[in-house]
């Protein structure tokens, strides 16, 4: 029993070995990979698609799952630009109103995309994706597909501003992640989503209103998608449909790379920063060590096989959809 | 508490929305399984009100004709599905086989299909392997596996486009590009592909049993299957189908990039699902993928002749989206949905 | 095959006009659409009489919507197309051919196409011969670093042509420079995100190794614009390519030392309207010689000299052109390397 | 008072609960008992407000109340324990304790943990569990999670003034002789606040400790029963509608086996996670029954001779030949059927038709080059469907809509048509109704007559006896007593009960 419990706590370490292997890996490659300034330039690539993991990893705990979230960046980032640069252009003026404005927005297209999920009982896979298309559409539709530009420097200061090396963004979403984990870990939805993931019918028998909180857990994970998208604009200084690109794939492959299952009821927040920090760090990595870029899509392949394969107790898998 | 049950009024008793009291079920639930052409011939006439002409046989056949690599795309994937997984890797296959023709057919002739059709059956199986005996995740092991293939495209096309010879296009797959009493030979290859997946699905013991996994996979364990074995088949035909797929896109394009096929993967998926398959398997089926398909040609070429304009093109496609998987979906086969 | 070999036939009296291209998130596809839309306007229609065909770099939804479109509208259509990739020019225009249309091509096409073997129907084909000015741009990167130093180019997707040939200038370039040191080169697929990683990746592997950036687009330029400067690097010389406003006022700050304008929104109005007037019978292509056929676009190098001007005449206001005037900015003849 | 007027219920096909009428006074406990699948639970579960009943009244102190979820019957009092485990594996003790009602431990926003770990370890001493309250649940032993559960519904009685209405449904099935003690101390202590529905099918328990007895039988109530009066030969008459004799069990149709055929043997056999051994033979035509308490380690047995788990010690022979690889398949092929215990998960794939469940474990027997025979599977599914008089409209009935009994008929038939020499049953007889059940025992039989050897985890002990060859009595992974069981010198309950705790 004892030897089963340390197996198991050991278990739940491996992702993080599984990055500092791939670090030393690196290193060993290109010793250049090593270094302060590249971590400082891997947080500032990790920082949004941080968020937008940390986001969807809330839907994957209850079992669901939020493939919105292209069309959701999309969407926050062109109406944050827009709000931004509407209510004077400076975060300094009233332009700061943008933020709370974007999450808010972030905040309804999650609750609709809830809703249709649970009201219409379309499993979340087709109703998220479907109105990820929508909002893309929407993006493109409040842009005309242009691009629009934040020269704001106060704004662009979450890129420029270096605090012990680090950009100012990546602390934002350090303390946005501290928050993920406190609704994770000490509120009662955070909690119930685990609820829910580990047990649907016996949350429900127990006397949660499963549906109530199913469309809260896309209402959070539309806010992180919102902080997503404000990152993603302070670090290119723009804002288009386009800046919604990749998320999908990348953030669910974080997710899942980092220990937290998509069936639901287990991993964490935690769990996705590791994932994240490893997907980032094999993009970095590879070009670092400068592998040529044709094979790149399939060493990642190969890489993400081997992480995910490392960190899954195969014995407690009865079978894998 | 008697107060508070003061205030609770006693309310109104009806049966399961899902069954009458006498316990069978309810007209709608035994219409569900008939809404997914009802959708599709709902589709095909609100769209000839305006404009007669799309009804015509020719444009319909057209219609057809066009949708092939995406259906025969779709029907591989509708065998992954139906056991509960989900193959992302099929985009990837069908561009890395667009080039493996392209580059195999000076040499090889009709025996490049063969080439790729292996290729797509090991790139299939690999995803196999990695989903059922290393127990990733489909979503992850597939698109991982995607990854591979495509680096094999873009390293085998050294990163271009190319092109097929004329001649040599014309002898080995010239059959392919004909046409019989007006009717394309593509279509009719198409239509033979999922006759024979229809079959491996019904007529097979690997279709009983991939339905018998997406139904209920310990008890396809419990009975002494080993369903290993079926999960690597079902993803490994999925990569043929999707070889297949790649391999008539580039036949008629006359041509191969490792980018050539971008553009199918999320079709395919939605395909999938409006046809009434949904993502927990062991319900639908190829038929269901045949109508799905061409729900989404229908709903493509609508935009088209209601005059939809460019920037309002993917609202509407998703929103329709919606409406079709709500309309189509069996909500009685899925007990939890999540 | 010559097909519709100079046979007289009537004139379509008000062909359908539409374009057929990638996508609308991206500025150098809005200004071929705003040309687009002043060819229609030139005509007294209005914009949204242009039909949008969006192929989200799908060739097969490309190949798709064109037969929808031509369907519908028969023989009565003057298409403008970039076939979105190189092998699916072939089908597009013997589709369109088929059916009797006329369709102008730019970018994409393979080099054993050509419009004078489809008679009338496949009126011209543009395209931008990138090698040279990509070298210029090279070469005004290169003297900028003083003739020494190390260099990285950030490319499009590796299968594209313009990304092929970009490349080619700029290693074309390099021979005269001996000193200028070739650290790397890596597809960022004309994708601004990934151009920010790949370049902060550049920045660990090379360090201060790089003094200068070669980029295949303006789109990659700003990644890497912002990748540099979130490293506190203001002054590292940069070149694009095409044009974008957004680029030519970066270069009129200095923070882009050139790129090359293409002029997307002539080429946007005057494919279309090659394709309409041979549709309506104005002329007639066949009657034309192969240089008005098969042509370069307009190429213009904006330098940090000449932006500010540059910028005034073509980017904060369109010039009106007339769109009968059908040759007189292209670049001659295409040729072919083999 | 808690008071149901008439209450019914039904679900496709079945009529579960029939005008049910039941009243509850202050402080009382009542005992419910009928067969399996009498409606016990679902009656529960109506009052828990966890499943909505047709037809019917709920009055609390003579007002109607109509709950639509286990909250609003929470709120008002009504807590249960469930027959099945409902504790949610993923999270802590002190979670599941107050799963839904957090609230009293939010400070600004928080989860105070240390104050939900102090009323979590209240609960706990309540039934007297020694454990930290965050452990995660699924570390925790079968009886460990009922006590749990146990405290979960006990937190109601901070949670809400009045009175209490406490459902328990089996709650005893998993417990040690002194944990049955702790619970029924505890219930009798908690009359001042609480009344009690105590759902056991130990009848002894039932009259010991509740006030009056329901009888429901088929979804009706045929008798309320004073427990002053009951005994236990009564109440079981009207249970099952008639007497109970040894042939219900078909003793008579019990013959002699083989004792010479050893089909299946297992020498010192050590199951993951247990540290003890087995070892048995099973002989053509001989019923063999394990029996033991809920955890005792019966399951995994069968599930090693099956393939589905393999052994870390010993030898698994069958026929005299020695099992090198373990796997459901490789067992199938020599002739083992399993029929699960978990029907609906295991058992019958739901979705798809009768023929094809039936053929599901044989298919190679209806194909050719992996095409199938689909002619012949009807066939054969026709041909059980009239031998087993299996309730179907036809074999293309979805098998998930058929009842309970006919559900587990069709698993039978599957093993049985497939020709299995060894078959091992994991509570056949779990939710069937008596005309269900003595068409199994018919079955068993027929099936020792034609040599086929079988293994039996019986749902109640008597059905072990009744059956059986051999009894092997299992505690702690690890067999402690043999019985023979020839009829006419069949060990008595008490007898095994003894070697059971
Ligand atoms: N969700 C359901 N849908 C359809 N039928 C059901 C459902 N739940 C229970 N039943 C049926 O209702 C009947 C009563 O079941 P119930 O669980 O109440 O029996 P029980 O008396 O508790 O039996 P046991 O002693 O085995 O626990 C059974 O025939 C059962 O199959
Ligand atoms: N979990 C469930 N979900 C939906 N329906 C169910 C469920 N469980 C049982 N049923 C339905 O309840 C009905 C009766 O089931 P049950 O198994 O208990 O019947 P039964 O009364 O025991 O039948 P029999 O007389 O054959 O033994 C069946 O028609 C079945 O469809
Ligand atoms: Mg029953
Ligand atoms: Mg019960």
């Amino acid at each position: 029993m004892n030897q089963f419990l340390a197996m198991e706590n050991f278990r739940k370490w491996i992702p993080l070995l599984v990055l500092i292997g791939l670090a030393l890996f690196f290193t060993a490659v290109n010793p250049n990979f090593l270094s302060f300034r590249n971590f400082a330039r891997i947080a500032i690539s990790a920082s949004p698609a941080l968020m937008v993991a940390v986001g969807v990893t809330f839907v994957i705990l209850m079992g669901s799952i939020d493939l919105s979230m292209e069309g959701t960046v999309a969407v926050c980032a062109v109406l944050f630009a827009l709000m931004l640069n509407a209510l004077g252009g400076s975060i300094a003026g009233w332009g700061w109103m943008a933020i709370p404005g974007t999450l808010f927005v972030g905040a309804i297209l999650g609750a609709i995309n809830g809703l249709i999920h649970v009201q219409l009982k379309i499993p979340s896979f087709m109703a998220s994706l479907s109105l990820g298309f929508v909002g893309i559409g929407l993006s493109l539709l409040i842009t005309g597909g242009n691009r629009i530009q934040i020269e704001d420097p106060i704004f662009r200061s979450l890129l420029t501003l270096r605090i012990g090396g680090f950009a100012l963004m990546s602390y934002a979403a350090l303390a946005a992640l501290l928050i993920a984990w406190f609704i994770q870990d000490n509120t009662t939805i955070g909690r119930n989503f685990y609820a829910i993931g580990g047990g649907e019918d016996l949350a429900r028998s127990s006397g949660l209103n499963v549906g109530k909180l199913r469309i809260t857990g896309f209402v959070v994970a539309g806010i992180f998608f919102a902080l997503g998208a404000i990152f993603a604009v302070a670090r290119l200084g723009i804002a288009e449909t386009e800046t919604g690109r990749n998320f999908m794939f990348v953030s669910v492959t974080s997710v899942v790379v980092g220990g937290t299952a998509l069936r639901g009821g287990s991993g964490g927040v935690w769990n996705t920063l590791v994932g994240v920090l490893i997907v980032n760090v094999i993009g970095n990595g590879m070009v670092v060590i400068g592998l040529p870029d044709y094979f790149q899509d399939g060493v990642l392949g190969l890489l993400v096989i081997a992480a995910v394969y490392l960190s899954t107790d195969r014995r407690s898998l009865s079978f894998v959809k | 508490m008697v107060q508070l049950s003061a205030r609770r009024k006693a309310f109104p008793l009806r049966p399961h929305p899902a069954h009458g009291l006498n316990g069978g079920l309810t007209y709608t639930e035994r219409m569900r399984r008939h809404f997914p052409w009802i959708t599709l011939v709902s589709a095909l006439l609100l769209v000839g009100m305006t404009d007669i002409n799309f009804l015509s046989p020719e444009n319909l056949l057209n219609l057809a004709t066009d949708i092939v690599p995406l259906l025969v795309m779709a029907v591989g994937m509708t065998l992954v599905i139906y056991i509960g997984s989900i193959d992302l890797s099929s985009q990837s296959i069908a561009n890395m086989a667009t080039v493996l023709t392209t580059i195999s057919l000076p040499a090889l002739g009709v025996g490049s299909g063969l080439l790729v059709i292996a290729a797509g059956l090991l790139f299939g199986a690999i995803s196999g392997v990695v989903t059922a005996r290393l127990k990733v995740p489909s979503f992850i092991s597939t698109l991982a596996v995607g990854g591979i293939a495509l680096s094999v495209g873009q390293f085998a096309s050294g990163q271009q486009a190319l092109h097929m010879d004329a001649e040599q296009r014309k002898h080995a797959f010239g059959w392919i590009m004909g046409t019989t009493a007006g009717i394309p030979h593509e279509l009719i290859v198409a239509l033979a592909i999922v006759a024979v997946a229809w079959f491996i699905q019904n007529r097979m013991t690997a279709g009983r049993t991939f339905k018998a996994i997406g139904a209920a996979e310990p008890v396809v364990v419990a009975s002494g299957i080993r369903v290993e074995r079926y999960k690597i088949l079902a993803f490994a035909l999925s990569g043929m189908f999707a070889a297949i797929a790649g391999l008539m896109f580039s036949v008629r394009l006359s041509g191969g990039s490792p980018t050539l096929a971008e553009g199918f993967l999320l079709p395919a998926i939605v395909a999938v699902l409006v046809g009434g398959t949904p993502l927990t398997g062991g319900v639908g089926g190829v038929t269901n993928t045949l109508i799905g398909t061409m729900i989404v040609a229908v709903v493509r070429s609508s935009m088209l002749y209601l005059n939809i304009p460019a920037t309002g093109q993917q609202i509407f496609f998703g929103l329709v989206l919606i409406v079709a998987i709500a309309t189509t979906i069996d909500r009685s086969k899925l007990r939890i949905v999540k | 095959a010559t097909l519709g070999s100079g046979v007289a036939r009537a004139a379509a009296q008000n062909p359908k006009i539409a374009w057929s291209y990638r996508d609308r998130t991206n500025p150098y596809w809005n200004s071929i659409v705003s040309g687009g839309e002043a060819f229609v306007r030139s005509l007294g229609k209005s914009t949204s009489d242009l039909i949008n065909l969006i192929n989200e770099g799908s060739s097969e939804k490309s190949l798709s919507d064109i037969k929808s479109l031509l369907s519908r509208y028969g023989s009565e259509v003057a298409l403008a197309a970039d076939p979105n990739d190189m092998p699916n020019c072939r089908p597009v225009v013997e589709a369109v051919s088929r059916a009797g249309a006329y369709v102008s091509t730019i970018w994409n096409k393979t080099d054993d196409l050509h419009p004078w073997d489809f008679g009338d129907n496949y009126v011209s084909h543009m395209t931008w011969s990138d090698v040279g000015p990509s070298e210029q741009t090279a070469r005004l990167l290169f003297d900028a670093m003083g003739g020494k130093g190390g260099v990285v180019h950030l490319g499009g997707i590796a299968s594209n042509n313009p990304a092929i040939e970009r490349l080619e200038g700029f290693k074309n370039a390099l021979k005269a420079y001996p000193n200028i040191e070739f650290l790397a080169v890596q597809a960022a697929d004309w994708d601004t995100q990934k151009a920010n990683q790949v370049m902060s990746g550049f920045l660990t592997r090379y360090g201060d190794a790089i003094k200068g950036v070669h980029c295949a687009s303006d789109t990659m330029a700003y990644g890497v614009i912002e990748a540099l400067r979130a490293e506190g690097i203001e002054d590292m010389p940069i070149v694009s390519y095409d044009g974008n406003p957004q680029a030519v006022e970066l270069v009129t700050k200095g923070k882009i030392l050139a790129t090359v304008f293409t002029n997307p929104h002539w080429a946007g109005g005057i494919t279309a309207a090659l394709a309409y007037y041979a549709a309506t019978g104005f002329f007639k292509p066949s009657a034309e010689p192969k240089e008005h056929r098969e042509f370069y676009g307009p190429t213009t190098l904006v330098t940090t000299k000449d932006a500010q001007v540059f910028k005034t005449k073509y980017i904060d206001t369109n010039p009106t052109y007339d769109w009968k005037d059908f040759w007189s900015l292209g670049k001659g003849q295409i040729k072919y390397r083999s | 008072m808690f008071e149901l007027q008439n209450v019914e219920k039904r679900y496709p096909g079945v009529h579960v609960l029939k005008g049910v009428d039941l009243k509850i006074g202050d402080g009382e406990i009542i005992g419910l008992v009928g067969e399996n699948g009498a409606g016990k639970s679902t009656l529960m579960k109506i009052i828990y407000g966890a499943v909505q009943h047709d037809a019917g009244n709920v009055l609390v102190d003579g007002v109607p109340v109509h709950f639509r979820t286990p909250r609003d019957a929470m709120q008002m009092g009504v807590g249960m324990v469930y027959q099945e485990q409902s504790l949610i594996s993923n999270l802590t003790v002190m979670e599941n304790i107050f799963l839904g009602f957090e609230k009293p431990f939010i400070r600004f926003g928080a989860i105070n943990w240390k104050r939900m770990s102090e009323a979590a370890r209240k609960q706990l001493r309540k039934v007297k569990l020694d454990i930290n309250p965050a452990t995660i649940t699924s570390r925790l032993t079968f009886s460990q999670r009922q006590l749990v559960e146990l405290a979960k519904v006990l937190a109601l009685e901070e949670r809400v003034d009045g009175k209490l209405v406490i459902l328990l449904d089996e709650p005893t099935s998993v417990l040690s002789k002194d944990e049955i003690e702790l619970l029924f101390s505890l219930v009798r202590e908690l009359r001042r606040r609480a009344s009690f529905i105590f759902v056991s099918h130990r009848l002894d328990e039932i009259i010991d400790l509740s006030d009056r007895i329901y009888v429901l039988k088929d979804g009706a109530v045929v008798d309320v029963i004073s427990a002053d009066e009951a005994q236990i030969e009564t109440i079981q008459k009207k249970m099952v509608g008639r007497e109970i004799n040894r042939e219900y069990y078909r003793e008579n149709r019990q013959i002699p086996y083989n004792k010479d055929d050893v089909l299946l043997e297992l020498d010192h056999v050590t199951v993951a996670g247990r540290e003890n051994d087995v070892s048995l033979k099973l002989h053509a035509g001989e019923v063999l029954a394990l029996v033991g308490v809920e955890g005792s380690g019966r399951e995994p047995i069968l599930r090693t001779i099956f393939g589905m788990r393999k052994p870390e010690k010993g030898t698994v022979s069958i026929r005299g030949m020695t099992v090198r690889s373990f796997s459901a398949s490789q067992s199938v092929s020599h002739g083992v059927g399993y029929i699960p215990r978990e029907r609906k998960i295991e058992g019958i794939a739901s979705g798809m038709n009768v023929f094809e469940n039936m053929t599901l474990s044989q298919m190679k027997n209806y194909s050719k080059g992996g095409m199938l025979d689909i002619a012949a599977e009807r066939e054969l599914a026709r041909d059980w469907i009239r031998r087993l008089s299996i309730k179907v409209a036809s074999e293309n009935v979805d098998c998930g809509n058929l009842s309970g009994g006919n559900q587990q008929k069709v698993v039978l038939a599957k093993w049985r048509s497939g020709g299995s020499e060894i078959i091992l049953l994991d509570h056949p007889t779990r939710g069937l109704d008596i005309g269900a059940k003595e068409d199994v025992y018919e079955m068993v039989r027929d099936m020792s007559v034609d040599g086929v050897g079988i293994i039996l985890v019986a749902d109640t002990l008597e059905e072990a006896i009744g059956l059986s060859h051999t009894i092997a009595v299992i505690k702690d992974g690890e067999i402690r007593k043999w019985f023979n069981c020839q009829p006419g010198a069949k060990p008595s309950l008490y007898d095994l009960i003894q070697h059971m705790v």
